[in-house]
């Protein structure tokens, strides 16, 4: 296997379903000439030219709206929103148009249609361009919602949102993008199927799960931890809608214990919905409650040293991790 | 002429018979949530239609029958959805305000203003995209030019030329707002010039007024000439929806606006004028009224919407992850467990 | 006391603020010489006049950025949406407008700005117009969420929300309009704190926590249950962001069992952020898991035996509670 | 007329420096995120500003350390701010996209294209609400005329006669594309027939030209005869961020703006031509260069950003309820005992 950024991993995957699909193409603000704002379109629209590789006017509700329509005729569009802040105002449709149709039209339309781009933190971005919205849309039915943390997976569950049928949130890490990851030669053509979780470490005494780019520094805490003899076994939902809360209730029947780590708000969102499934279907197992270790509950603010605090950290993870462990 | 306009007639007749019934059926009961009725603009759709054709598309607003039905969804079908029934177009998920019909090329029955406008630029998109000869017909109502749904469908579509034709059906109200607190200018069309985007705009009480001048623009988007704003002066003699007292006008304003602009009356003088026997248009008239009976008939009659199909709609089958429906959170099934053609890795 | 309408009382606390403070005023579709489109504004323009009660076009980003404009120099909106599901087009404005602006000015600008409307499933109205949005909009920090269940809360927190100098989510039970209720006078002028959660009956060998429509619901089955001889604690959250999580609290370590009840999909929001807290504060207390009854996780159908399929049902609210009690 | 000229000549070049230092600082690693510089506009602000009145209002996109300084924000506020520092202008909570200033009337600072627009007609709105003489600059690029934003605002400003400008800012690229790819038409004016509103439109190199044609549009707001579109021609020198690379418009073309274009040079060379002596220019220079430094060694040693402020920003204190800071949840602390002066029940 070769090492791709995240950021290559998806340039990749958008790349090869257009080729495999004419009717792929993909749409967004800047997109094109000017090769992505965050690079990871780059040289599309030199292979695939300016009638599939689409720049867009600062209309995110109006061509997603479009994608939409060109799904519902049978186009199989990609739709890159700058980064996700952007998405509010196209919000109503995504959730009204897309998500809707197939049910409000009893299966005559199916939306094929990927939203994509970077969510969450950039750093020192400011309030209005910091959001993670995970939360937000994985409490809407007929989405899956897909947060991939590495670029193996970035790139299998990009190809896996451009072939379904159905309209895919795919939230990409912004500060994810430079990270770099074994990924399979691209003749190897790896799907990877919604709603199955990875098992990213294992280990015996405390579940953490997380996703996005928290992912990283769990792995650095469990492996700090290690060295103090404590053991956490490691899970990456890759998919928040729908969860494959089975493979982490499996493991909390192992370890007794649970710990979510997001990179948002705490209230709601999947990060409370896995606490909900696991105290429901684990509840016997459980040594100690489902802790949570998350963002601050604060708009983000611009000084970099605020930021680091509002942020999910290395340390806040280790020290909800120990104490679920009751060692702190 | 006479042929092409008996057609017409037949066909506006046949949606106001439609609306009538499903309003008794709403009042006894039977057709519940919203119903926005669409008596009194009939020649809008009937003569757009006609200057389409069946491979082209439409899409329209909540206010829907109408277009449902010249596009070619049976009266059956769309009273059957109206009475939330299996056989309904929509199979009784969508309701009046959201029927479909793929087969007719009708993309719906859209509940937020202003929200399906870049659906219908999208279409068009795809039409281009695929460089088909098709154009798409979007309509929406005077009280969705000022939402920035309007203006974003409009400048994409604008900009990248595309084959549609927007038609604001410019009925005067939006709910119980007159037009003139409501929009800067009381000519829509005003706003074709900032889009760059070529313009028409007339009365639509006369379904060959309509035809003539919808052609005009469905050929220059056929031609490749991009996108057309069509302002058609039109009027509801209903109100906004069943619910609707209707305070906001005077029953002087719209009994005047019966007596002079109604385009049933207006095409049936007409064919009398032309010399058409009134037993040909009697005939017709009954011809509907079965229709329109046995529609009643057949959605009084029909299974109900089914659970099954609710479910199976959610998320399309293609990789079929049972989705949750366990809102009790109980008996709980691990929603992950993939079905078995969902291994190949999606399609 | 009196009997009143959730609806009129709502309008009292319009009218009863708007005499009290000039730089109040009311912006939104229908409002003014429509009456309203649910009535809950009848009567307001006739008093305040059109400089006052402004009916707006349809423009909800347009009139919402209004308000917060206005609010933030110096008058105090209340900007009514015709019902929640059309905030969606208008998210932006409430997110990265309204709840950011304080923090992002550092305190310069505040925005004492109500937005309101009728929330939830309306009956047969489709599934673009039956949303309940107490889950999108109580994930963010910088609003207050707050949903009524009674007249005289409708009323105590209306008057609330409109003398804070906060943004306000104002969520109204599209369904409870018609419902009665004992309201204080007018001259008792009742205003309800935020962040004060309201015991609704009490109970000690189960509690639920509900809050909109199924309120109703709840306080029947629980009535119900007692000839059972099972005695529910029914608690109203009141509002939803900030969460009164100490008062459930206490609850369940005296009932040592907790139900959350809403109407709404089940997938994270402020049901999933309920079980979270009380599973982690209340953990060796619970005698079973936290367990919940929501919405199915469907699209809203039109028809009526399918939406009453969909919508939590007084059975299921029942069933779930037997269940919590371990007799089911 | 020299006079005035030299104090916008002032204005200019503060701005100007300002920001060229704000880049030497960004490429240190002493400022962070987005730095959106104004170099090359500059007669826009300055222009307008010197058209309003100090109770006047200004409101304007990311790109705005121009416009906070015009308003009467110091350069040691606006410095500290980039560098994160609690004596910064929105106490380093804000940032670059962010500069707020109650004081100055500036409401500032937007980072979503067309999300402020209406935020200006809402200000604009409070003006004639509370009868105010007042009037709003709403400022924005011609990358945001195609969003819903600008729409529902002009919209609303027009049919409610509100008393604002709204300044379309056209440096010709919305990032890294070109006018002609993103608008159907390249005059944005022309909208303003559909709008029902008053429209200007010139070059805004020169800032005598930009003062006598806002004041124009401002005082029509002021005699209440609503709204005016004014587009002004401009350019930026820099990329549209720090980290644009530029390729999409060559170095010729950068060049040639820059020698015949610079608001800067252009005002210059007129008081020289005027008979002002190049050493009192030499002095005002130099007093911005004194200036400038200041700033930065000012917001270098300034304390940083706190987080007793981010806290007490969340929510305002009238009715404290503490809110959660918790992320890890613990400690947990109960958010909703309310505070000694919440009990009061709010005010
Ligand atoms: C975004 C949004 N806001 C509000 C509504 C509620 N609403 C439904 S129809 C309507 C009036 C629309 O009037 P118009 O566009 O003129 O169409 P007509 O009903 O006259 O056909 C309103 C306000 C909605 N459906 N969507
Ligand atoms: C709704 C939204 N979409 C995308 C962006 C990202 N973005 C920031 S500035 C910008 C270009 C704006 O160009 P223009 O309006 O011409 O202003 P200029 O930068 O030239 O001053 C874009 C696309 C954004 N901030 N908001
Ligand atoms: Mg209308
Ligand atoms: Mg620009």
């Amino acid at each position: 296997m070769r090492e791709l950024t995240y950021r290559d991993a998806l340039n990749e995957a958008i790349a090869e379903e257009m080729v495999r699909d004419p009717n792929v193409f993909l749409m967004g603000e800047e997109v094109g000439y000017y090769q992505g704002a965050y690079k990871v379109t780059r040289g599309l629209i030199e292979k695939f030219g300016p009638e599939r590789v689409i720049d867009t006017p600062i209309a995110e509700s109006g061509f997603a709206g479009v994608g939409v329509g060109a799904a519902m005729t049978g186009l199989r569009p990609i739709i890159e929103f700058m980064t996700w802040n952007f998405s509010f105002v196209a919000i109503d449709q995504i959730i009204n148009s897309a998500a809707k149709m197939l049910q409000m039209s009893a299966g005559q339309f199916k939306i094929p249609i990927v939203f994509r781009g970077p969510n969450a933190t950039a750093r020192q971005v400011g309030s209005q361009h910091s959001h993670s919205v995970d939360a937000v849309y994985a409490n809407f039915p007929g989405l899956y919602v897909v947060y991939p943390s590495t670029a193996r997976d970035a790139k299998g569950l990009l190809k896996m949102a451009i072939r379904d049928d159905n309209p895919v949130v795919f939230l990409e890490g912004e500060t994810l993008y430079g990270q770099k990851g074994e990924v399979p030669d691209a003749d190897a053509d790896e799907v990877i199927e919604f709603g199955k979780a990875r098992i990213a470490r294992e280990g015996k005494d405390v579940t953490v799960v997380t996703w996005g780019r928290p992912y990283v520094g769990v792995l650095e805490v469990a492996h700090e931890l290690e060295a103090e003899g404590i053991s956490c076994e490691v899970i990456d939902p890759r998919t928040l809608r729908p969860l494959d809360h089975g493979t982490i209730i499996e493991s909390v029947k192992k370890t007794n214990r649970c710990v979510v780590v997001h990179e948002h708000w705490p209230y709601g969102g999947p990060g409370a919905e896995i606490v909900d499934r696991v105290q429901r279907e684990a509840f016997d197992h459980l040594d100690s409650p489902v802790l949570r270790a998350t963002n601050l509950d604060v708009p983000m603010p611009y000084a970099v040293g605020l930021e680091n605090e509002v942020i999910v950290s290395k340390d806040r993870i280790k020290q909800t991790i120990l104490k679920s462990l009751y060692k702190s | 002429m006479s042929e092409e306009l008996l057609a017409h007639y037949r066909q506006m007749q046949l949606i106001r018979r439609v609306e009538e019934e499903a309003a008794r059926a709403y009042l006894a009961g039977k057709i519940g949530g919203f119903l926005h009725l669409y008596i009194g603009q009939e020649a809008v759709a009937v003569g757009s239609e006609s200057a389409i054709r069946k491979t082209d598309w439409m899409i329209q607003t909540y206010r829907d029958h109408g277009h449902a039905l010249v596009r070619g969804t049976s009266a059956r079908a769309i009273m059957a959805e109206l009475f939330g029934k299996d056989t309904g177009v929509s199979r009784g998920l969508g309701g009046s305000m959201h029927m479909f019909d793929a087969e007719h090329r009708f993309l719906g029955g859209h509940g937020i203003v202003g929200g399906h406008i870049a659906l219908g630029s999208g279409a068009a998109f795809r039409c281009k995209y695929l460089k088909t000869e098709e154009v798409v017909l979007c309509f929406f109502g005077d009280g969705a030019t000022p939402i920035g749904g309007f203006h974003e469908g409009l400048t994409l579509a604008a900009i990248w030329k595309l084959p549609i034709v927007f038609v604001c059906e410019n009925n005067h109200y939006s709910m119980g707002t007159p037009m003139e607190r409501t929009n800067p200018t009381s000519d829509v069309t005003l706003k074709g010039a900032g889009y760059g985007m070529a313009t028409d705009r007339f009365e639509g009480h006369d379904v060959e007024v309509v035809v003539e001048r919808m052609k005009a623009a469905v050929a220059r988007a056929r031609r490749g000439e991009g996108p057309t704003l069509v302002e058609i002066l039109t009027y509801r003699f209903r109100g906004h929806s069943m619910s609707d007292p209707g305070k906001y006008r005077t029953a002087d304003e719209v009994e005047e606006m019966k007596r002079t602009r109604d385009p049933v009356k207006i095409a049936r003088e007409r064919l009398l004028a032309r010399g058409v026997a009134e037993e040909a248009l009697a005939t017709i008239d009954a011809a509907i009224e079965a229709e329109v009976a046995d529609a009643v008939a057949f959605a009084e009659s029909a299974p109900p919407a089914t659970a099954e199909q609710m479910r199976q709609t959610v998320l399309a089958p293609s990789v079929a992850y049972p989705p949750r429906f366990d809102g009790a959170h109980a008996p709980f099934t691990v929603d992950a467990a993939p079905q078995a053609d969902a291994q190949q890795g999606g399609r």
